[in-house]
C-alpha cells in the first residue's frame, strides 16, 4: 500500500472499502459465465482484489451481468439488483447487454439492457477474456473514486421510467415498485 | 486492572478473530494454488459491510443479531487469553457451555424473522449440527471437570501447569483427540459447514442479513474461532501465562482445523451428525469413564 | 437388407409410404392417426431409441411437417445387419390446425419436445398432460418458429420502441 | 407432512447455468420436481433460418458455452453430409484431437463444478487452472480462448502451427502428471464417496427409456458411445476403450468421466502418432452464392455430455431451411432429472444436477 493510498483510506475510508471489496452477485445470465470461474480460480485470481462471488444478493455490491438477457432471465435480474444493498455497481459482460450482439434479431433478448437497469460499465467483447474484467475493475475503481459509478441514484432518481420499460416488455410485474414514489423524475 | 481486563480482553479475541478469518481465505487460497487477498481483507468488507445501507425485517431481526453477537462477547469475557481474564471469578465452564449457545439461538431469531427458506433450512441444519458436537462437547468438559475438580477454567488452567504429566492425566489426551475431531464442527469449517453451505442454500442464516447487520455476524463469526480454539487451548493444552504463548498455541491448533477443511469436501447435515456421535463420542466417553476410574 | 423391416412395415401398414436411402436409413411417411400404433411397431421392432422430435414449417405447401428420428441403442445397423440404421417418420399436418395424438405412452423421452412443439410451433399433441408453457415468457399471436413470424418486424417493434431512460431533452 | 413448494435457482452459486427447478417437498424429501427451463432461451434455431450456411459457424458455437466445438463439428457433419463434400484424411485427424482436446477441457469444467458444488474448493480449483491450460492451447491454435469456430465444411481452418503437437503433448503430460494428486483429494476421497455414493440413481431401464445417453448411460453398464457405433472423424483408425461403470449413480458417472478423460488423453497421443500428412481442407464454393441441393439429414456425434445430434433441413437456398439440434442436456436436464429427484434430500439437488452435467443454455437453445 503505497502513501497515495493510505491518505485516500484516511480521506474517505468508505469509499475505498467499497473499492477493495467488491462482492459479486453469482447468477449467470449468459455465456459469460464460463470465464468468470478462471478469473475467480487459480489462474487470475480475482481474490487477490478484493472480488469474490457471494451466493445471495444481499451480501453484494457488484452485479456482473454475464452476456445476453432473456426476457424471463430480466424479471430475475430485476429482482435481484433491487435486493442488492445500495451502494451497488453493476458490469455488463459481452456485447450483448450493450445492443443484443449477434442475437440482435432473437425475439427472446432484450437489446439495450441500460433501457431496464442502470449500468455503470460495459466490457465489450465475446468473450471478453478474465484479463477484460481486471480492466473493467480497475475502471471501476476510478469511477467509485470520482464518484462517478451512480447506477444506484439513477435507478432512484428515473425509477418511474425504468418501472415503465421494464412493465413494457414484461407485462405487470407481480412485486410492487422498489420506491413507491415512482423516483424523483 | 480488572476493568481494563474488560476493556481488552473482547478486543483482543476480536484481533485474533479477524486475524484468523484472513488467515482462512489466505491459508485456502494457497493450498488452491493461487496467492489470496490480503490478511486484511475481513476488515475491509466488513467496513464495507459497515457503509452500506442495511434493511432490517423488523424489531425481533435486529434483536437477533445482537444477541448473538452479545452472547459471544460475554463468553469471551469468561475465557482467559494468557491471564487476561476478567470474569475469572464467577460462573466458569458451566456459563460458557450455556452462553455458547446464545449465538445460534439470535441468528435463529433473525432468520425466523427474515422468512427466508434458505434461512430457516440453514437454522434447522445448524441445530442438528449443535446437536451433534453438543454431546462430545459435554463429556469433554465433564471430564476435565472431573480431572481437576473444578468448575472455574482458570483453576483448570493452574491445575495443568502445576501437574506433571504422569498417567492421570492419559485420558485428558483421548478427551483433546475427541475436542480436536470436533473442533471444525465447532468452529464451522469446510466438512461441517452444512449451515451456511453457499453453493446448497445461498448462506443459510446470513442469506437476508446485509450491510450492517451481516458486519455484526462477521464479527460474531470471528468471536466464535476464538471461543473454540481458545476452549481448546485452555482445557486441554494447559493455556500459558502470557497472550503472545497463547495465540501461538491457537494458531497450531486452528492450523490444523485449517488442513481438514481444505482437504474434505462439505458432508451432508445427518453425515455430519453421524460421524460426531461416532469416533468423537466414544472417546470423549471413553476418556470420562477412564478419568473417573483413575480419580476413584 | 433394409427391406425386411420395410416390407414389414409396407405389409402391416397401408397407409404409410416407405423409402430406404442411403447410408441404412428408412424415411417412412405416414398420416396422424398412424403415427403411434407405426412408432409402436418400430418400438417392438427393436427401434427403441426416440432421438429426436422435430418440426417443420413448410409454409409454401401449407404444412406442419413431424420428425421423429429413430434408432436403435443396441443394435448398431448398417447395411450388414437386418435393419436400417436411423429411421425417419414424417407426418404432414395442415398448417391450420395442427394437432396429433401423443406418443408419450410408447416414448416418455417424447415429452419435453412435444412440449417444445407445442409451443414454438403451436402443434396441438392430444392426450398431452402438460403443455404448459417451456420457454417463452411472453405470448405470441403467431408461434415464433413459423415462418410468417418475422421476428426482425417483433424485435423493431417491441425493443425498438423502448426508449432510453435519463433526463428528457 | 406438509407438502411445500420450493424455487430452486436461478440464482444460485451451486449451479452452473440459468436454470432453475420447482421442487414440492415433504420436509427434506422431494416429492415432485418440475424442471424449468427458458431462462436461455435465444430462438437460435430460428436466428439460424435467417443466416447463411457459412454464417452460422459462429452462431451453433454459442449454443453450448462449456464445449462448443462438439457444436461446430455437428454442424459441419450436417452441412458436409447435405452438400456431399468429402473431408481430407488429415483434417479427420485433426478434428479428432480437436474434439478430444475439448473433451478434456469441457470434462474439467465439469469437474469443477462438481467439487465446487461439493464445497471442495481446492480441487475446483486445480481443475479450473488445468482447464486453463487447455484453452491456451486452443487460443494458439484457433485465435480463441472460448469459441474456436475452427472446424469448417470440408476441413478445418487451419493446420497446426509449428511445434504445436510438441507442445500439446507436454501440457497434457503436464496434466496427467496431476492425476495422483487429483485421485488422492478428491476420487479416493471418503467424504467425497458418502455424499456422491448412492445419490441420483438413474436405472438402466430409465436411462434408455428416457433418451439418456452419455455417461448416464455409461455409468449404468452400457458401452454406448457414438464415436465407437457411429464412428465420424478419425475415431475408427485407432484402438480406443469404452469405460462403464455399473452403479448408475453420482459417484460412478464421476467415475466414468474421470476415466474418460484418461482415454482422451491417451487418444490424442494415438491419433498424433497415426497423423498422417496433406491437405487440412477441400475448397468449398464462394460461401456467398454457396447453394445446397434440397434434402434433410440427421447426423449425430459425441459431445462430452452425451449424443449430439443435428436435424437439418435444405430447401435447396442459400440458408438453412431448419435446424433442429438434439442436445444431450435436454433429456438429461428435463425428463430424467424430473425422475431422479423424486424421493432425494433437497441437499443433493446440485449435486445430482451437475453429476448428470446438465448446461442450460443447451436446454433452452
Amino acid at each position: 500500500m503505497d502513501r497515495n493510498q493510505l491518505v485516500k483510506w484516511l480521506q474517505a475510508p468508505a469509499k475505498m472499502a467499497h473499492k477493495y471489496s467488491l462482492h459479486a452477485v453469482y447468477f449467470c445470465t449468459g455465456c459469460g459465465i464460463i470465464e468468470v470461474p478462471p478469473t475467480i480460480t487459480a489462474r487470475w485470481d480475482a481474490e487477490r482484489f478484493g472480488v469474490i462471488p457471494t451466493a445471495t444478493p444481499r451480501h453484494a455490491n457488484l452485479f456482473l451481468i454475464t452476456g445476453y438477457v432473456s426476457l424471463k432471465t430480466l424479471r430475475a435480474i430485476i429482482r435481484t439488483y433491487e435486493q442488492m444493498p445500495e451502494p451497488k455497481f453493476s458490469v455488463g459482460f459481452g456485447s450483448c447487454p450493450i445492443n443484443g450482439g449477434m442475437y440482435y434479431d432473437s425475439y427472446n433478448t432484450i437489446k439495450h439492457l441500460d433501457r431496464y437497469m442502470p449500468i455503470d460499465g460495459y466490457i465489450a467483447g465475446c468473450m471478453p477474456r478474465p484479463e477484460a474484467i481486471f480492466v473493467a475493475v480497475t475502471h471501476l475503481w476510478t469511477l467509485i473514486d470520482k464518484d462517478m459509478a451512480d447506477g444506484y441514484k439513477r435507478y432512484r432518481r428515473y425509477y418511474a421510467q425504468y418501472r415503465a420499460n421494464q412493465e413494457r416488455v414484461l407485462g405487470r410485474l407481480e412485486w410492487p415498485p422498489l420506491f413507491p414514489a415512482g423516483g424523483d423524475a | 486492572m480488572r476493568i481494563l481486563g474488560f476493556v481488552i480482553s473482547p478486543l483482543a479475541a476480536l484481533a485474533v478473530g479477524i486475524f484468523f478469518l484472513g488467515l482462512t481465505r489466505r491459508f485456502m487460497a494457497r493450498t488452491q494454488w493461487r496467492y489470496g487477498p490480503p490478511l486484511y481483507q475481513p476488515l475491509i468488507d466488513m467496513l464495507r459491510f459497515f457503509t452500506q445501507k442495511s434493511v432490517s425485517h423488523g424489531a425481533i431481526f435486529d434483536l437477533g443479531v445482537i444477541l448473538s453477537l452479545a452472547g459471544s462477547l460475554v463468553v469471551v469475557l469468561f475465557l482467559p487469553f494468557g491471564r487476561i481474564c476478567p470474569l475469572q471469578g464467577s460462573g466458569g465452564l458451566l456459563v460458557v457451555l450455556y452462553l455458547m449457545l446464545l449465538a445460534p439461538l439470535g441468528l435463529a431469531l433473525s432468520a425466523g424473522e427474515a422468512a427466508n427458506p434458505n434461512s430457516s433450512i440453514g437454522i434447522s441444519r445448524m441445530f442438528a449440527l449443535a446437536l451433534g458436537y453438543e454431546v462430545p462437547l459435554l463429556l469433554i468438559v465433564l471430564a476435565a471437570m472431573t480431572r481437576y475438580d473444578t468448575i472455574s477454567i482458570v483453576e483448570i488452567v493452574a491445575a495443568q501447569r502445576a501437574a506433571v504429566p504422569n498417567l492421570a492425566t492419559f485420558p485428558l489426551v483421548l478427551s483433546g483427540i475427541a475436542y480436536l475431531l470436533i473442533l471444525p464442527a465447532l468452529l464451522g469449517l469446510r466438512p461441517f459447514d452444512v449451515a451456511q453451505a453457499p453453493q446448497e442454500i445461498s448462506s443459510g442464516p446470513l442469506a437476508e442479513l446485509g450491510g450492517r447487520y451481516l458486519a455484526l455476524a462477521q464479527i460474531q463469526n470471528a468471536l466464535s474461532l476464538f471461543i473454540g480454539i481458545s476452549l481448546f487451548v485452555n482445557l486441554m493444552w494447559g493455556g500459558a501465562s502470557n497472550p503472545l504463548v497463547f495465540f501461538l498455541k491457537m494458531l497450531v491448533v486452528f492450523a490444523f482445523g485449517l488442513w481438514i477443511s481444505a482437504s474434505f469436501p462439505r458432508l451432508r447435515v445427518e453425515q455430519a451428525v453421524r460421524y460426531l456421535w461416532r469416533w468423537p463420542t466414544l472417546l470423549a466417553f471413553v476418556g470420562l469413564l477412564l478419568v473417573v476410574v483413575i480419580r476413584r | 437388407m433394409t427391406h425386411s423391416l420395410k416390407a414389414r412395415l409396407d405389409s402391416v401398414f397401408k397407409d404409410i409410404e416407405t423409402e430406404a436411402g442411403r447410408d441404412g436409413r428408412l424415411t417412412v411417411i405416414a398420416t396422424a392417426e398412424s403415427v403411434v400404433p407405426v412408432l409402436r411397431f418400430l418400438k417392438e421392432a427393436g427401434h427403441d431409441y426416440l432421438q429426436l422430435v422435430s418440426c417443420v414449417d413448410w409454409i409454401d405447401r401449407g404444412e406442419i411437417e413431424i420428425v421423429y428420428v429413430l434408432s436403435s441403442y443396441l443394435r448398431t445397423g448398417g447395411e450388414a445387419e437386418d435393419d436400417p440404421a436411423e429411421i425417419v417418420l414424417k407426418t404432414r399436418l395442415p398448417r391450420s390446425a395442427p394437432s396429433l395424438p401423443t406418443s408419450i405412452h410408447v416414448f416418455p423421452a417424447a415429452e419435453p419436445y412435444e412440449r417444445e412443439m407445442h409451443e414454438l410451433y403451436g402443434v396441438r399433441f392430444e392426450g398431452h398432460p402438460r403443455l404448459t408453457p417451456l420457454f417463452l415468457e411472453r405470448e405470441y399471436e403467431i408461434p415464433p418458429f413459423r415462418k410468417d413470424f418475422d421476428t426482425r418486424q417483433y424485435v423493431k417493434d417491441l425493443f425498438g420502441s423502448v426508449p432510453p431512460v435519463g433526463e428528457k431533452s | 407432512m406438509r407438502e411445500l413448494e420450493l424455487y430452486f435457482g436461478p440464482q444460485h452459486l451451486g449451479m452452473v447455468g440459468n436454470f432453475s427447478i420447482t421442487l414440492t417437498v415433504e420436509g427434506d424429501r422431494i416429492v415432485k420436481a418440475a424442471a424449468n427451463p427458458g431462462y436461455l432461451h435465444r430462438g437460435f434455431e430460428k436466428l439460424m433460418e435467417l443466416r447463411s450456411w457459412i454464417q452460422n459457424f459462429p452462431m451453433v458455437c454459442r449454443m453450448n458455452v462449456v464445449e462448443p466445438d462438439s457444436m461446430e463439428m455437428i454442424y459441419a457433419m450436417g452441412v458436409e453430409r447435405l452438400a456431399g463434400i468429402e473431408v481430407p484424411e488429415r483434417a479427420q485427424f485433426i478434428r479428432s484431437i480437436y474434439l478430444e482436446l475439448a473433451r478434456v477441457g469441457s470434462h474439467l469444467f465439469g469437474l469443477w463444478a462438481y467439487a465446487n458444488m461439493l464445497g471442495f474448493d481446492t480441487v475446483s480449483q486445480w481443475a479450473m487452472y488445468h482447464r486453463d491450460l487447455i484453452l491456451d492451447l486452443f487460443e494458439e491454435l484457433t485465435g480463441g480462448r472460448v469459441y474456436h469456430i475452427y472446424i469448417w465444411p470440408g476441413g478445418v481452418r487451419r493446420d497446426f502451427p509449428e511445434g504445436f503437437e510438441d507442445r500439446l503433448v507436454t501440457t497434457l503430460h503436464s496434466i496427467g502428471g496431476h492425476v495422483p494428486n487429483y485421485d488422492a483429494a478428491f476420487f479416493h476421497n471418503p467424504v467425497f464417496r458418502q455424499r456422491a455414493a448412492g445419490i441420483g440413481t438413474v436405472t438402466r431401464e430409465d436411462a434408455l427409456a428416457l433418451g439418456g445417453t452419455g455417461q448416464v448411460l455409461r455409468a449404468t453398464g452400457m458401452g454406448y458411445d457414438i464415436r465407437k457405433v457411429d464412428p465420424y472423424a478419425a475415431y475408427g483408425r485407432v484402438p480406443w476403450d469404452v469405460h462403464t461403470r455399473q452403479e448408475g449413480d453420482a459417484y460412478s458417472r464421476i467415475w466414468v468421466v474421470r476415466d474418460e478423460m484418461i482415454e482422451s488423453v491417451h487418444m490424442i497421443f494415438k491419433l498424433l502418432d497415426a497423423m498422417p500428412k496433406g491437405d487440412v481442407y477441400n475448397r468449398i464454393p464462394n460461401p456467398f452464392k454457396w447453394h445446397i441441393p434440397e434434402g434433410d439429414a440427421y447426423v449425430r456425434c459425441e459431445s462430452s455430455r452425451g449424443e449430439l445430434g443435428l436435424y437439418i433441413v435444405s430447401d435447396g437456398g442459400d440458408k438453412p431451411y431448419r435446424a433442429h439440434v438434439r442436445t444431450p442436456s435436454y433429456p438429461h436436464g428435463m425428463t430424467i432429472l424430473e425422475k431422479v429427484l423424486v424421493g432425494e434430500d433437497i441437499a443433493d439437488v446440485g449435486n445430482i444436477m451437475i453429476s448428470l452435467y446438465v448446461v442450460a443454455p443447451e436446454i433452452d437453445r
